[in-house]
């Protein structure tokens, strides 16, 4: 069965504080023989800030990027959850709304071209290569590796926009785990916020609400934190030396991006996986558990 | 050019067709086949019914067995639960039009014994003895066929249908139409009805006329002109193609049988192209409770109603 | 020939003003077989009546046409007046001229010219009409009634007391419904079994009513006035005739640690047994699957105790026919377990409210139990997991209800008044408890219910929080709620104890099959349809089949009371006659003509075309064809339309009529 | 002069409508006193469900310039289910219409309700503005007064049997 290639949208985050999640996932889709082929020229989605200071900036930023991968064959894969977020929504909104569908015409002087499905890495990884051949591929289970998912909150949210998976009770990060061997656990913050990019504006709400997350995935016996998102994983790993302090506290919890751990279990080395640009050094605890 | 079409494999469901034909009426499956067998002027084939098993060696299929057989099981249905359960030779072409008459309540499936005929093609006309089929000559329903193996037979040949790469000929000429003005269109169309000297062979081949009396030929009201006039024939054309849809599945016997040459089974196919557009909608596919004008779903496309 | 008698109303100036009604008559007077036409101030006036009979007799006129109002207007009463004078009342017509020509144009020429060819047409029309008689259909007197909830058992005792007989078929192995299982009901906190046990017994002590519990519909057949409906008794395996009620075998089942579904399957039940104590009838019912007898074929214990000998392991599923002419369809509700994403069902479930993990979640039925006196802890709120008395208890009201992008977008409607309840009886138990409820809004509207709903609050000490629950979670033994209280514009998190949704209410499972097999329609979520929202709300479109109670729409006791009180009012209506009449205009097969293609049967929304055999002297089989039965046609002619050989024609709109009209044009 | 004729065009629209909703929608507009114009002429059917396609096709070929089929809402239906019947019949039927040349702005459908009798106006002005705008429908009165009988007589087939006799 031959894989379909995938027009890629890496997003800023991957091309900067991110670098391993990039990494990672060209060599993990590499290694799975699916092709990615980086849309050229592509640009920054508005992420987070943009759409609440000027709404037609974000959705032609986005139309503009889907017109882009018109160059590219193949569904648009991405890997950023609030990239994802975004292409989604400029979908969303552009499908239902005529008129901004105009403004976004005259904005970018061209006819929109905005039907390509937009897909997670988790999708194309849980669906459309499947879990059955995933799990074929495993030459290093996850045997004993505690996971705990995390899925913030623009993976799922909101209703009828991402349609990755059930909105607030989703298990696509789990059934991954388990597919590479690995054993989530049940925790209880896999869906709450951890501050995103306040924690530029206001790290103290991020060191609150992340910190919320790390005891809460401590204290179900986890022993690592999986993520899907550039910018929760900046609050979580970035963040957790300051946040043991600010609490008093000792987490030590690594935080793996999703491309890494399910490449660590398809046998790739950690080099490939940018596995030494982790704040929280997971050698130790990937040593430890013999996966290395 | 006039690149030839391989019939080798019609010989070899010749004699499987006759051994099965032997088999079920010799041991008392079927008290009848209705098949083909050859005519007295050499190279044509005609219609044939055969009751004993020592007449299986007269059936046979080859490229001029064009017409569809089932014509004869609806005509004569009430025959049928009298003498009991009946083979017929089908193509896959004509299968569709068995299947949609169960559905119909016509015909049962367990009073007919179907012998499936893998089927690389039939000649467009049979007036010339020795036609070869050629890709000029094949009939153009076989140019869009997609059930050159029969599926649901109780017996088919295990011999597989080749057919060389073909031009749609029916799907052009309907796209060529549907870019005519609707004044251009009138016209080609009234060229054509007007040909029409109504003798409704187109009725009588068609296996899904069996109406016992005809809307067309009632008086009381007079739903449409008798005559042979063009607006009694446009209105006939018209009321046939309406009635067929979603029931036909293109045998195209009306267009074959018609003397004045009129494009009867464009119509047809492009009523079963709207329907397949608009409810997704094939006949003759399986077995259907309802057809698709005889059921509805409340999202149906409406964007045509004010 | 006919001899057409055509009658121009001036109707006072409504039509004289814009319409020359005086030439009107004058060309209809030329149209070939009028043979009078004459005008008049006001048509449906008594002289106007008098001026048309008058004309019938004197001119021996054979149709009529009445151009005056819209026939939506008049029709009727022109049709009464031409049968007074001796004609059929189906070969008269009305043609249309205020309505559609006076009050719509001014120009009087145009008007008039429109009114001329109104008339025309209709003098055309009416040649075709033919004679029509008034069907009637006879009745059963004799009512079915599908579920023995309060709904059922209230239609069914309104029926029976006024003489007629009724059936109450019930699949479970005891009446009583939702409302058995209640503790107390609001407003008045009165005890539900106090006032539904009573109700029950009279049911089972009726002259009147034949009740068939542990029993479902197998197929229904006929129409208004003469159904017959097939029953299928489940299998007891135990002897109704026989069975004293001792309850011996009860006491003697080996095995007794089954869930009782009765009491949410908090309580323990033997596999021989009555779903509660106060079941009607008292008869028990072995649960075959959990029976060591059924399965391995060793124990036998119940049948040795059994004096009388009732119990039958032998016993069948059994099939009744009754002839009834009415059916009450009330089969209630069943509460969303929302742990469960049905099949294809637009419902999306609610894993994150750990329902069916986390044991100290429950739903509201649930708490009823726990509430309840003669509930599995005997009335003491304690918490499933370990059996302690919980002292904060969170209430989540809207749990599935009004949340579209899940699937459900109607309000429950119940909820706010029973979780108000539940808030009262948790503190009437737990003096030290505490209850906290998430709420949207709270819809209260009915007798007493506000005032009810503000004691909660005011007087026991309710904590309502507006805004909704994101999460719960089970953190040690408590259950964490997390949620937003909107008021305040804060984080809510409550660690309880014992956690209650207010899940919503759906029709009860299978409610599409058995409407499949009454012919009646239901709605996305599976309620019935009542066959119009406000003026006919307890009838179904079907004729002879009404709605009770919860099946229709959620509904708290006294709505469905009412509703049932409503139902066995419509079907003594019914009853009120030996006959029913109803117009003619229906379809009729031309049984020459038929092929049997049964395209008919495939778009007839009522079931009303039948498969009749018609065979030659001999009595050999010619053809099968389609049949209409009077009875049920509601005279649409969708069937006609669809018929390729038109061998099927509709009453008062036959192919001749409307044909006649167009070529008049 | 020509202007002239166009102006003295009155179309002739046939009205096909079910007696629960549009009819009733009609009789609205009238007892509301609007104003439309007096081109069409209402046939009443109990549902759309009875509207036979024969009938819009006699309706043309009797000389009308335009046709109307108008019946309840979807799910407003008095029959449970006529009117979706009726709309996949249409829906099938004007392409029908459309594929042998009959230009399909004269075919008009609409769902009004009884309450619409506003939507009944504007659907009927709307359509005879729009058919006054067209002009008369040739095209069937051209058919209804052909007289030539099963012509082509030049065909190819008949002229070689002309031969033969």
């Amino acid at each position: 069965m031959s894989n379909p290639s995938y027009a890629y949208y890496p997003g800023c985050s991957l091309h900067a504080s991110a670098g391993e999640y990039d990494l990672s996932t060209r060599e993990l889709f590499a290694a799975l023989g699916v092709k990615l082929t980086e849309i050229p020229d592509w640009f920054c989605c508005g992420a987070t800030p943009a759409h609440n200071v000027d709404e037609l900036l974000s959705l032609s930023l986005c139309a503009k990027n889907f017109e882009l991968a018109e160059q590219v064959g193949g569904d648009v894969a991405v890997a950023c959850a609030a990239c994802f977020s975004r292409l989604k929504f400029t979908q969303h909104t552009l499908e239902a709304n005529e008129t901004k569908r105009v403004q976004v015409e005259k904005a970018l002087d061209a006819p929109l071209k905005i039907d390509r499905t937009v897909k997670h890495l988790l999708e194309i990884l849980v669906r459309d290569y499947g879990l059955q051949r995933l799990s074929e591929k495993v030459s290093r289970p996850l045997s004993g590796l505690k996971v705990a998912c995390y899925y913030g909150c623009l993976l799922t949210r909101p209703p009828d926009v991402p349609n990755l998976d059930c909105v607030e009770a989703p298990t696509i990060m789990e059934d991954l785990i388990e597919a590479a061997g690995g054993t989530p656990v049940e925790w209880t913050h896999r869906m709450e916020c951890c501050g995103a990019n306040f924690t530029l504006s206001r790290p103290g709400v991020v060191l609150q609400l992340s910190n919320n997350i790390l005891k809460s995935a401590k204290d179900a016996g986890a022993d690592c934190i999986l993520v899907a998102c550039p910018l929760c994983h900046g609050n979580l790993d970035i963040r957790q030396k300051e946040i043991e302090n600010t609490h008093s506290t000792d987490y030590g919890l690594p935080v793996l991006y999703v491309t890494q751990l399910v490449g660590l279990a398809c046998g790739l080395t950690p080099d490939k996986l940018g596995l030494e640009a982790l704040i929280v050094n997971p050698m130790p605890l990937l040593k430890k558990k013999g996966l290395l | 050019m006039n690149q030839q079409i391989s019939t080798t494999i019609y010989n070899d469901i010749t004699d499987a067709v006759r051994k099965e034909a032997a088999r079920i009426l010799g041991d008392g499956t079927v008290t009848a086949v209705v098949g083909y067998t050859s005519t007295r002027r050499t190279g044509l084939t005609q219609p044939l019914v055969i009751t004993d098993a020592k007449e299986a060696d007269k059936l046979l299929f080859s490229e001029t067995c064009v017409n569809n057989l089932a014509v004869y099981l609806t005509k004569a249905k009430k025959e049928i639960p009298k003498t009991g359960r009946i083979a017929i030779m089908v193509k896959g072409c004509d299968l569709k039009a068995l299947v949609g008459l169960i559905g119909e309540a016509q015909l049962k499936r367990e009073e007919l014994y179907l012998i499936g005929l893998p089927c690389n093609g039939v000649l467009k006309s049979t007036t010339i003895p020795g036609t070869v089929l050629t890709v000029e000559t094949i009939a153009p329903k076989c140019c869009e066929c997609d059930v050159q193996t029969p599926v649901g037979c109780d017996f088919l040949p295990p011999c597989k249908p080749e057919q060389p790469e073909l031009k749609a000929v029916y799907s052009a000429e309907i796209a060529r139409l549907e870019a005519m003005s609707p004044r251009e269109r009138w016209d080609y169309w009234q060229e054509q009805f007007s040909k029409c000297i109504k003798c409704y062979a187109c009725r009588q081949v068609c296996p899904f006329c069996f109406c016992e009396q005809c809307l067309c030929d009632r008086n009381k009201p007079q739903m449409v002109e008798t005559t042979p006039r063009p607006a009694g024939n446009f209105a006939w054309h018209i009321v046939r193609a309406m009635h067929l849809a979603g029931r036909c599945a293109g045998c195209a016997e009306c267009e074959r049988v018609c003397p004045m040459d009129i494009p009867l089974n464009l119509l047809n196919r492009k009523m079963a192209k709207e329907l397949k557009e608009l409810y997704d909608y094939e006949a003759g596919l399986e077995v259907n409770e309802k057809g698709p004008l005889a059921s509805f779903n409340d999202k149906d496309d409406q964007s045509f109603i004010k | 020939m006919s001899r057409i008698g055509v009658f121009v109303c001036h109707c006072g100036e409504n039509i004289s003003r814009t319409v020359d009604v005086e030439q009107v008559a004058a060309k209809a007077a030329l149209i070939p077989g009028v043979a009078y036409a004459t005008d008049y101030k006001y048509m449906c006036s008594d002289p106007g009546q008098g001026l048309l009979k008058k004309a019938i007799t004197e001119q021996k006129l054979s149709h009529i046409v009445v151009a005056a109002c819209s026939p939506r207007m008049h029709e009727l009463t022109f049709r009464k007046a031409v049968a007074s004078a001796g004609l059929n009342p189906f070969l008269c017509e009305m043609a249309n001229i205020r309505e559609h020509c006076s009050w719509v144009h001014e120009d009087r020429t145009e008007a008039t010219t429109k009114a001329i060819e109104i008339v025309t047409m209709m003098v055309e029309r009416v040649k075709k009409n033919r004679t029509l008689d008034t069907i009637t259909v006879p009745v059963t007197k004799r009512a079915l009634v599908i579920g023995g909830g309060i709904a059922g058992i209230q239609a069914a005792l309104d029926i029976a007391d006024a003489g007629h007989q009724v059936v109450l078929v019930e699949r479970e192995p005891s009446i009583g419904g939702h409302m058995a299982q209640l503790s107390e009901t609001f407003p008045t906190l009165d005890c539900s079994q106090c006032i539904m046990t009573p109700k029950m017994v009279d049911v089972a002590n009726h002259p009147n009513i034949t009740m068939h519990t542990y029993s479902e519909i197998e197929q229904v057949d006929g129409y208004i006035g003469n159904f017959q409906v097939t029953v299928r008794k489940k299998a007891r395996s135990v002897d109704e005739d026989k069975c004293t009620g001792c309850g011996i075998c009860i006491e003697k089942c080996p095995i007794r640690k089954i869930p009782n579904s009765f009491d949410c399957n908090l309580g323990m039940r033997p596999a021989i047994y009555v779903p509660f104590p106060q079941a009607v009838p008292n008869t028990p019912v072995i649960d075959r699957e959990n029976c060591t007898m059924f399965k391995t074929g060793k124990c036998g214990l119940c049948q040795k105790v059994c004096g009388p000998g009732a119990v039958d392991y032998q016993q069948q599923d059994q099939l009744v026919v009754e002839d009834v002419g009415a059916i009450v369809v009330a089969t209630g509700f069943d509460l969303y377990n929302i742990s469960e994403k049905p099949k294809g069902s637009p419902i999306k479930g609610y894993g994150e409210f750990g329902h069916g993990k986390i044991p100290d979640v429950i739903d509201g039925m649930t708490f009823e139990r726990l509430a309840s006196a003669s509930g599995p802890t005997g009335g003491k709120i304690l918490r499933p997991s370990d059996g302690k008395e919980p002292k904060q208890v969170v209430f989540i009201q809207c749990v599935g209800s009004r949340a579209r992008e899940k699937g459900i977008s109607y309000c429950s409607k119940i909820c706010c008044m029973y979780t108000a309840k539940h808030t009262m009886l948790y503190k009437h138990k737990v003096h030290d408890g505490q209850a906290y409820v998430f709420f949207m809004d709270a819809r209260v509207p009915g007798k007493s219910y506000d005032e009810f709903w503000r004691r909660a609050i005011e007087e026991e000490e309710a904590v309502y929080i507006r805004g909704m629950v994101s999460r719960l979670y089970q953190k040690g033994d408590k259950v964490v709620v997390m949620g937003s209280d909107i008021a305040v514009g804060v984080q809510a998190e409550i660690e309880a104890d014992l956690v209650v949704l207010a899940t919503a209410v759906q029709p009860r499972s299978g409610a599409d099959r058995l409407a499949q097999k009454l012919g009646i329609s239901y709605d996305n979520y599976q309620f019935y349809s009542e066959a119009h929202a406000k003026l006919r709300p307890v009838e179904c479109a079907t004729a002879g089949i009404y709605l009770a109670g919860a099946c229709q729409g959620p509904k708290d006791i006294p709505d469905s009371v009412s509703q049932a009180s409503a139902a066995a009012a419509k079907v003594m209506t019914l009853f009120a006659k030996d006959r029913l009449e109803r117009e003619p205009i229906v379809a009729k097969i031309n049984e020459a003509g038929c092929v049997g293609c049964f395209y008919c049967k495939k778009v007839c929304a009522y079931g009303a075309v039948e498969e009749k055999e018609i065979r030659d002297r001999q009595g050999n089989l010619i053809k099968i064809i389609a049949h209409i039965n009077p009875g049920i046609c509601a005279g649409c002619g969708t069937c006609q339309a669809t018929c390729p050989s038109k061998s099927v024609e509709l009453n008062g709109y036959t192919d001749e009529q409307i044909v006649a009209m167009i070529e008049a044009l | 002069m020509t202007a002239n004729i166009e102006n003295s065009f009155e179309p002739k629209i046939m009205a096909f409508v079910c007696t629960w909703c549009t009819y009733a929608g009609a009789d609205l507009a009238g007892t509301s006193r609007m104003q439309y114009p007096a081109n069409v002429r209402v046939l009443k059917f109990p549902c759309t469900g009875r509207i036979d396609p024969v009938f819009i096709l006699k309706a043309f070929q009797q000389g009308a310039d335009g046709v109307l089929i108008s019946g309840c809402h979807p799910g407003d239906c008095h029959y449970i289910a006529g009117n979706f019947h009726a709309r996949r019949r249409f829906a099938v039927f004007r392409k029908l219409l459309e594929f042998v040349g009959v230009d399909l702005n004269r075919l008009q459908f609409s769902w009004v309700s009884a309450a619409e009798g506003g939507k009944w106006v504007e659907v009927v002005t709307e359509l005879t503005e729009r058919i006054r705008e067209m002009g008369p429908m040739t095209e069937f009165k051209e058919l209804a007064l052909t007289e030539q009988w099963s012509g082509m007589l030049e065909s190819p087939e008949l002229q070689e049997a002309y031969k033969q006799i």
